[in-house]
């Protein structure tokens, strides 16, 4: 099977997923980039798993989509708060700690 | 023998005095009374001292068999008693020495001139003092002829002094502490003096040393007095690098300290080791030139004078001084082999002397102050006995240094007793005329003058006379040039001392006041040592003088008593046969240097003036009165670089070409602690350590912008720097 | 497709599961109180936290005296002494951070039994985290800890400090986790199987290969975050700073070791082989950690941002033993395990002072601690102690862990150890320089502005002193205590 | 030899009494302020008592070997034990330091330094007690680092909380400068752990001293040795402090409450030449042969260097602090000569420099409190002023320059002796030449010294204190100094005292040094 093609494609939206974290400036869009990463991850996971004919790959595919799930809840439920206590959802905007 | 086996009593007596007195002196003996103890002690010490010189002439006269060294048995003896001296190793070869020296002896008795067995000293040994690399090293005694000698002479000084100042620094300051330190400084010496080892042999050196620094600033309220005791400390500490030096190559070379090892040793086997003993005489002399005021080391001893005249008497003129002149008789092989006194006509010993005594001659001339003159005359009597060392005349030497003792410290003391009256001025300018108000100490005064001049009969002119006479014959070769140094010198003292004699006792009185006779206890030390400065020279009668007499048996006993032929006898020592010629020659040098300075002063005949006219007499004397420019030298050189003028002498800064390279010398010198402190310590390596830390620190600072709070950062930071790694790596690995 | 049907219903070990259990249920047990009387509830839950982290140490002493070495899910799970310790370690600092927690989370607007729940959850990761050898259990074991933490670093719902602390906590969190379950997913695929030893078996030898050192260093990279190793630390200064002051601590103990826990799993049996990758990468990231973190520390003038920093090198430290993993294991592993358990007393300590202090300055300057020796001595010298040891001068507790580290490298040898120990040498002094700061406020310095009433300790913070102080000074008189506990896990963690 | 029955205590209590005061001490409010004092000095006194008893239990006869052992187990994991001893090289620097507390305690009984606090000064006074100790007579290299560090913080206090104005940069770089050192003893240590192999090649994986000295380093190559003794220089001459990382020491000195200078002079120094001594040497004979010209360079370089910066003090203190440098320049020289005579003069030094710079810090202190000045050019005519503490100042002063008969001479003359001849192979005319300058140094002494007491003890007492009535010595003061100066004294007349008790190890030492060259 075509291994490789599955590779590039995790490979290109994990770059993608990385872009976004690091150059989106909203929040909700931050977080959306790192869900792009994590199903790279879960690509490559599925793909090494068949082509080594393991269970395991898809296993921990599923792992990750539920543990995604819950992270993405827990972020959204920060940046909610932050939005109610600064009005903005801004990445920028949060540099009162520095140095 | 008792006496001799026990000498350390004698130091031990005003050891205790000094602690007695500065312990209980304020409270309960009162500071009035102080006097008694150290008086009865130095009493006692000089009982002590005559009977131990008593028992020494006994052990000559009938020696007792085991005091002969003659044959090799002796030798095994002597290096068991010795064993724990030094290493046993030793104790082996060491008695083979013995062999030889007993040996040489029989060889060269003859030609050596005296029968005398060679007595051994009486070596006495205590617990072990300490102990390195498991040697153990013992302190102890040694005790011989030339032992009791300085015993009697610093006995009986120390105790005429004792009973003179009981009046001239009455109701002082801190009579008290006067009197602690002259015991101290007593004890001191005759430690010194009977030391068994050359460690004792420090050990005694820097006490008295200190005894003089602390006397000397008796009266440390006024500066110049801390000035000069200062001086008189470090310029001591400077010669002491000599001999710490030359001490220790003197180990490295025999491995023992003990005295009497080493002189036999070397006169066992007078070739070896020529190096190493050239190194340690010429270290040991820089000593001796410090203590013992030789040139170029001997500025201190003038301005030593600020201290109490009597402490003049007994330590700048007596006793502490001559310890230079003792340790070279005491350690004569050292120096004659190192030197090698016998086989050149002209060694750097004998020089020193000869030049010192000349110059100190020459500069006894240009004083105004009574006790400078005296001062600088000791300078020039010290380098007589280096001289008569450095020439080979061990006995004249000493025969000196003994006779040199009473007549220098009855001159002291006239001059205390002068300044007693004379409102407590030394400056001869404002003396004259005191001959007929103080006729004891006038005639005491004279007495010893002549002495000093080396008049016939007096005891000074016996000592001299041997001198020149060593200095004639000499060793192997005779001594040309240090004759000639001798002679002008004699004739140079004959005339000084008339000079001064003039200046105090005749013409007008200049001070203000009336001047009085001091009272008894001044004076009665001044008929005992003007006594002395007479009949001292009996001591060492030469037998010619004696025969009409028929007392050819008293000839030479310092020769036969001191002379420690036991060491001398391996170096092949020679007695010169007394000459007629030399004495008269002697005798008429010394009348005609006072015969001028009579017709000068009292006739007023001659070139008076003449320094005024004479352009280059002129320069000769203000050369003579700045003292050669030598105390710039070192006041400049040396003490500045110790940071602080040790003498005031703003005033007599001459435009001298010396004196200006002096100058920048001694600002440079000064500043270099300064300047290291300045730059290298604060500087350099204390900078570096500080900058250490600020260089932390701002580097902290300037690592804060990464933390620059915005998430993206982080972000690009984190993704980075992963990113680089994983290059990196998968590139490398 | 008929090996993905034969599933078989793996064994289930009660025992070695218990202590995991028991955490669990205390967790719901809190849960379900509080949904029954909430208010009335507040109370009792800082005590029923504490009593189910007691109650977990029980069955962890039970196994521990069994002391055999269980296995499940085809090796995914494993009990040994390496783990006991650990997870007894993570509950005893999790104790000490719920007594810290009391009066602070009581006196503050806070939700007060969601944050015990999260914190015994957040403590049930960790317990699993040191149980794990294989990637899924690992990953799902971090997530486990992470999650709540990410809550918890927020929890103080008003403050924009807080909330800004937990946004950069999570954000940074989930990315890193991000790169490193790609380079599980990497891993993964070049070993086929998920579990260490069968990682190590594919991975372990053979030609270097691009993909495996990229998988690897991400995996490495995801929990170098974790232990907020320089350059990954970016986040932990401020979420430390905006956290509450108990979170702080915890984050900075347990949720550290947890990641080095992970750390030591992965290098020590996974990644042994590529020592290739391994010891430069420590060596680079435990020099520059140690150093960035100390260096930026001589700088702060906020004490919680200063620990912050501290932290960080402490991290460094930690981490340096990795450097020689493949040299000299045991040792390394010993210096590691030693090093957590002397670290998680003195700087659960000194953020313990830190809270009493600030009961009564209500302020986290440094300048604020002016003179404390004066006004409140105990807590002046309790603080001097565990700067000491976090300083690492005897006889507090931290000279030992210090000492751990050279005796790694100098047991490995070698130019390179032996650079790296000169290094360490030279931080310690550098680290010694800011805790010297704090010690010049209380001990050299005036009273701060003249107040010099002397600090009251509430019950539950006097408890977390005691027992930091004594546990400090124990290990610093008789390191023989806690070195025991580092050789028994260096046997079971390499499996000999 | 291990001991028996109360033998067995005898070190422990000698070591950890003064830590038991202390901890008694914290129990007692502050308000109790007599009851503490009497604690402190009463635990500090029976420490003194058990150390006496031990000298007079010790075996002179087997100075060389340790005695009161015992060996316990401490930190398995790593081999480290709990091994104490004395021998003839601990036991004079043990008693040293069990003396110098006590009189400190009693030093400032009454007034102890501001901002006052007599029972933190008191209980840190203690622990710094219980750390020389421990150093002196702990036999593992471990237990010796831990005691060695145990002195740092209090030390720190002493001089940050009590000291003068500079005191936080002082204490904060005598601190650092100290924590380096001993950072990279500590890595020294553990290469010695690690690298040390017994005559069969065995590795030994060792922390006991005894066994390490015995090895003598066999079958470490020379050039590990060489690095291994560099960081255990680094530990350890930091610490002495030989030039040039001494810049610490006038800060420390200078900025130090009294007491605190006095410990840091009499004791806190010598912690440095001892580890030289004890372990530097013995463990590392090659490293040590490869080093030594290096250390006496430094060693003459201190001596001069040291002077001629006391000639550019203004400070009194700092004077005195400069001249430490200059005399454990001759300690040094000494220890680096390699031979038994050389080192016997450094332990000897050691003592000697601790009694009588402790006494002149003692003597700066009491001026300061009086005049509430050190600046020399502002004392003067102390002698007037205050007779008796002029007198004892005059007598430190002679001491300190090295005169014989007083404990000084006795550090000085056999170690710049024992350059003539240095040991196995060392190249004999460095040596020398560092024995002449060494030589010159002596003059430099008295040059600085004197000045010193000329500047302040004579002339006339200045101005701004003639008005002033002036407490001369006190009681306290007197019962704190009379030891010191019987000491100066007693050593200097019989310095077989310590020589003696010294001299076996030390030979035992040097000749397995020599065995060691004469055998590689």
């Amino acid at each position: 099977m075509l291994l490789n093609q599955f590779l590039i494609l995790g490979a290109v939206l994990f770059a993608i997923g990385v872009y976004g974290v690091l150059a989106r400036r909203n929040g909700v869009m931050v977080l959306m980039s790192i869900e792009l990463m994590l199903n790279a991850v879960n690509i490559n996971l599925v793909a090494f798993g068949v082509q080594h004919g393991v269970v395991s790959g898809q296993v921990f595919a599923v792992f990750v989509i539920a543990v995604a799930a819950a992270e993405v809840g827990v972020g959204l439920a920060i940046v909610l708060l932050l939005y109610r206590n600064r009005r903005s959802i801004n990445v920028e905007d949060f540099d009162l700690m520095r140095g | 023998m008792w006496m001799l086996e026990n000498a350390f009593i004698i130091p031990l007596i005003p050891a205790i005095s000094f602690v007695v007195i500065l312990l209980f002196g304020k409270r309960f003996i009162g500071p009035d009374r102080v006097h008694v103890v150290g008086i009865t002690a130095l009493g006692l010490v000089w009982v002590l001292s005559a009977l131990a010189a008593f028992q020494w002439t006994q052990r000559v006269e009938h020696p007792p068999p085991d005091a002969v060294v003659q044959m090799a048995s002796h030798a095994d003896d002597h290096a068991d008693d010795h064993a724990d001296d030094h290493a046993d190793d030793h104790a082996d070869d060491h008695a083979d020495d013995h062999v030889v020296v007993s040996e040489n002896n029989s060889g060269d008795a003859h030609g050596g001139g005296h029968s005398s067995p060679l007595i051994r000293p009486v070596i006495s040994t205590f617990s072990q003092w300490w102990s390195n690399g498991g040697i153990e090293f013992s302190v102890g005694t040694l005790v011989d002829g030339l032992t009791v000698l300085l015993l009697i002479v610093v006995a009986s000084i120390s105790l005429l002094v004792h009973i003179y100042s009981t009046e001239y620094v009455k109701d002082d300051r801190r009579y008290v502490h006067y009197y602690a330190f002259l015991s101290l400084f007593t004890a001191a010496m005759l430690f010194f003096v009977m030391a068994q080892n050359i460690v004792q042999l420090i050990v005694g050196w820097e006490l008295v040393g200190v005894c003089s620094f602390v006397l000397i600033g008796h009266w440390w309220e006024e500066k110049p007095n801390t000035d000069a005791a200062l001086k008189a400390f470090l310029t001591n500490r400077v010669g002491d690098i000599g001999l710490l030096v030359g001490i220790i190559v003197l180990w490295g070379t025999f491995q023992t300290f003990d005295i009497d090892a080493i002189n036999t040793l070397i006169a066992a086997d007078p070739g070896a080791h020529h190096l190493a003993l050239l190194v340690a005489a010429c270290c040991l002399m820089a000593a001796v030139a410090s203590k013992s005021g030789q040139f170029p080391l001997h500025t201190w001893l003038p301005d030593a004078m600020a201290g109490p005249t009597p402490v003049s008497a007994l330590i700048h003129a007596a006793t502490m001084v001559v310890a230079g002149v003792y340790m070279i008789a005491r350690l004569y092989p050292v120096f004659y082999e190192g030197l090698s006194v016998g086989t050149s006509s002209i060694n750097l010993m004998a020089f020193i002397g000869g030049f010192t005594a000349l110059i100190g001659a020459a500069l006894a001339f240009a004083q105004w102050d009574i006790k400078k003159v005296l001062a600088y005359s000791t300078v020039s009597q010290l380098g007589y006995m280096v001289m008569a060392l450095g020439v080979g005349a061990w006995t004249a030497a000493i025969f000196h240094l003994f006779t040199h003792a009473f007549f220098k410290a009855c001159l002291f003391l006239g001059a205390g007793s002068v300044s007693h009256a004379a409102h407590h001025t030394f400056d001869m300018r404002k003396m004259g005329g005191l001959k007929k108000d103080m006729p004891h100490t006038y005639r005491t005064f004279v007495i010893s003058s002549l002495a000093l001049a080396g008049i016939f009969p007096f005891a000074g002119f016996w000592s001299k006379d041997e001198i020149l006479l060593g200095s004639l014959v000499g060793q192997k070769n005779s001594y040309p040039l240090m004759l000639i140094f001798g002679c002008v010198v004699a004739v140079m003292t004959a005339a000084y001392m008339t000079r001064v004699i003039w200046y105090t006792f005749h013409g007008e009185f200049r001070g203000e006041g009336h001047p009085h006779e001091s009272p008894k206890m001044m004076t009665t030390p001044l008929w005992i040592l003007a006594g002395m400065a007479v009949i001292a020279g009996v001591f060492n009668l030469p037998g010619p003088v004696l025969e009409p007499f028929g007392l050819e048996g008293l000839a030479h006993r310092i020769q036969t008593y001191v002379e420690p032929s036991v060491y001398l006898s391996g170096l092949g020592l020679s007695h010169p046969d007394p000459s007629l010629t030399m004495a008269l020659v002697g005798l008429a040098l010394a009348v005609s240097g006072i015969v001028v300075t009579y017709l000068y002063y009292w006739r007023r005949v001659g070139l008076h003036g003449m320094t005024e006219r004479n352009r280059y007499a002129k320069n000769g004397y203000t050369f003579l009165e700045n003292k050669y420019y030598l105390d710039h030298l070192y006041n400049d050189v040396i003490v500045e670089t110790v940071k602080r003028p040790i003498a005031n002498w703003a005033n007599r800064v001459n435009q001298n070409v010396l004196d200006r390279v002096v100058d920048r010398a001694g600002e440079t010198a000064r500043d270099t602690g300064r300047w290291i402190y300045k730059w290298i310590d604060q500087g350099a390596i204390d900078g570096s350590v500080n900058a250490a830390a600020r260089g932390a620190d701002s580097s902290g600072e300037g690592l804060r912008a990464i933390q620059s709070g915005k998430i993206q950062n982080y972000g690009q930071l984190l993704f980075g720097s992963a990113a680089v790694l994983a290059i990196v790596f998968v590139i490398v690995v | 497709m008929d090996v993905l049907l034969a599933f078989t219903r793996p064994s289930l070990d009660w025992h070695a599961l218990a202590p995991e259990l028991t955490l669990l249920a205390f967790g719901t047990l809190i849960t379900i109180v509080d949904i029954i009387w909430d208010e009335r509830s507040k109370q009792a839950m800082p005590t029923l936290a504490g009593m189910g982290l007691l109650a977990t140490l029980v069955p962890i002493l039970t196994l521990a005296v069994d002391g055999t070495e269980r296995s499940m899910f085809g090796g995914a799970y494993v009990v040994d002494d390496f783990s006991l310790v650990l997870k007894a370690l993570f509950l005893i600092s999790g104790y000490v951070v719920v007594l810290m927690s009391v009066d602070y989370i009581r006196d503050g607007d806070y939700y007060e039994n969601e944050y015990y729940t999260l914190m015994l959850t957040s403590l049930l990761g960790m317990v699993m985290m040191s149980s794990s050898r294989d990637l899924i259990s690992v990953f799902v074991a971090l997530e486990l800890l992470s999650i709540p933490a990410y809550m918890l670093a927020a929890w103080r719902k008003g403050g924009p400090r807080s909330n800004e602390a937990g946004l950069k906590y999570y954000l940074m969190g989930v990315f890193a986790s991000a790169v490193m379950l790609y380079g599980m997913s990497l891993v993964y695929g070049l070993a086929g199987a998920t579990s260490f030893d069968a990682i190590a078996q594919e991975l372990g030898s053979g030609p270097s290969n691009p993909v495996a050192v990229l998988g690897i260093l991400f995996v490495l990279i995801g929990f170098a975050f974790k232990v907020s190793a320089v350059p990954f630390h970016t986040w932990a200064p401020d979420t430390y700073e905006g956290a509450p002051t108990p979170v702080t601590a915890f984050l900075a103990v347990a949720s550290k070791t947890a990641g080095m826990v992970a750390l030591i799993q992965l290098v020590f049996v996974a990644f042994l082989g590529r020592e290739d990758v391994i010891q430069p990468f420590f060596w680079v990231i435990s020099a520059l950690t140690m150093t960035v973190g100390n260096l930026i520390a001589l700088r702060q003038t906020n004490i919680v941002r200063l620990l912050a920093y501290s932290g960080i090198a402490q991290g460094g430290f930690m981490l340096v033993p990795f450097a020689v993993a493949a040299d000299a294991p045991a040792r390394a592993i010993e210096a590691v395990v030693i090093y957590l358990a002397i670290y998680a007393f003195m700087n659960l300590g000194a953020f313990t002072v830190v809270l009493a202090v600030a009961r009564k300055t209500r302020s986290g300057e440094i300048d604020s601690y002016g003179g404390l020796f004066r006004y409140a001595p105990g807590l002046a010298v309790a603080m001097t102690v565990f700067l000491a040891a976090l300083a690492g001068i005897p006889p507090a507790g931290g000279w030992f862990a210090k000492f751990g580290l050279f005796r790694a490298l100098l047991d490995a040898g070698g130019g390179w150890a032996a650079g790296l120990a000169v290094v360490v040498a030279v931080n310690t002094v550098i680290a010694f320089a800011y805790y010297a700061r704090v010690l010049t406020q209380m001990w050299f310095q005036p009273v701060a502005d003249g107040d010099d009433r002397p600090i009251v300790v509430t019950g539950a913070l006097g408890a977390a002193l005691t027992v930091t102080l004594l546990a400090t000074m124990a290990f610093g008189v008789l390191p023989g205590l806690v070195g025991h506990f580092g050789e028994v896990s260096v046997l079971s963690a390499l499996g000999g | 030899m291990e001991a028996t029955g109360f033998d067995t205590w005898v070190l422990s209590l000698a070591v950890f009494l003064p830590l038991v005061g202390a901890l008694v001490i914290m129990m007692i409010p502050k308000a109790y302020e007599a009851e503490l004092k009497l604690v402190a000095l009463g635990s500090s006194l029976v420490a003194l008592i058990v150390g006496v008893y031990s000298a007079f239990q010790f075996d002179y006869g087997a100075a060389g070997d340790l005695q009161f052992v015992v060996d316990k187990g401490w930190i398995d994991v790593i081999n480290s034990r709990y091994i104490v001893g004395l021998d003839g090289l601990s036991l004079p620097l043990l008693l040293l330091s069990l003396v110098v507390v006590p009189l400190c305690l009693i030093y400032s009984w009454n007034h102890v330094p501001e901002p006052g606090n007599t029972k933190a000064f008191f209980i840190l006074l203690l622990i710094l007690s219980t750390g020389m100790n421990g150093t002196f007579v702990a036999q593992d290299m471990i237990l010796f680092f831990v005691f060695f560090e145990v002195v740092l913080l209090p030390m720190y206090f002493l001089i940050g909380v009590w000291g003068g104005e500079e005191r936080r940069y002082a204490s904060l770089k005598f601190f650092l400068y100290t924590l380096f050192g001993s950072a990279l003893m500590i890595i020294s240590f553990l290469a010695l752990f690690f690298l040390s192999k017994d005559s069969s090649g065995e590795l030994l994986h060792t922390f006991d001293m005894r066994v390490l000295s015995d090895v003598a380093g066999v079958g470490i190559i020379k050039n590990t040795q060489v690095w291994i003794f560099a960081g255990l220089f680094m530990g350890f001459g930091i610490k002495v402090p030989m030039f040039p990382f001494h810049t610490w020491l006038p800060d420390a000195h200078t900025q130090a409450p009294t007491v605190g200078s006095v410990i840091l002079a009499a004791v806190l120094l010598k912690l440095g030449t001892y580890g030289f001594v004890r372990i530097a040497i013995p463990f590392l004979p090659e490293g040590a042969v490869s080093w030594a010209p290096w250390i006496g360079l430094l060693a003459v370089i201190g001596i001069i260097y040291g002077a001629l910066a006391c000639l550019a003090q203004t400070d009194m203190k700092r004077l005195i602090a400069f001249s430490s440098v200059a005399h454990m320049g001759f300690v040094m020289l000494g220890i680096a000569t390699l031979t038994d005579f050389g080192i016997n003069a450094a332990v000897f030094g050691m003592v000697a420099h601790g009694l009588i710079t402790g006494m002149l810090f003692f003597l700066a202190g009491s001026v300061k409190e009086r005049f509430h000045t050190l600046e020399i050019s502002r004392l003067g005519g102390l002698l007037k002023s205050v007779p008796r503490m002029g007198w004892i100042l005059g007598f430190a002063t002679m001491a300190s320059l090295g005169l014989p008969g007083l404990a000084g001479f006795w550090g000085e003359f056999p170690a710049i002796l024992s350059a003539y001849n240095p040991g196995a192979g060392l190249p004999e005319e460095t040596f020398r030449t560092y024995m002449v300058i060494a030589a010159v140094g002596t003059v430099l002494a008295a040059g600085y010294l004197l000045w010193l007491y000329q500047r302040t003890a004579f002339g006339e007492p200045p101005e701004e204190f003639a008005g002033h009535e002036i407490e001369d010595v006190n009681r306290l003061e007197w019962i704190a100094w009379t030891p010191f100066l019987v000491g100066i004294v007693l050593f200097g007349i019989w310095p077989n005292l310590i020589f003696n008790v010294t001299d076996d190890v030390v030979s035992g030492i040097t000749a397995s040094v020599e065995a060691i060259v004469a055998g590689g």
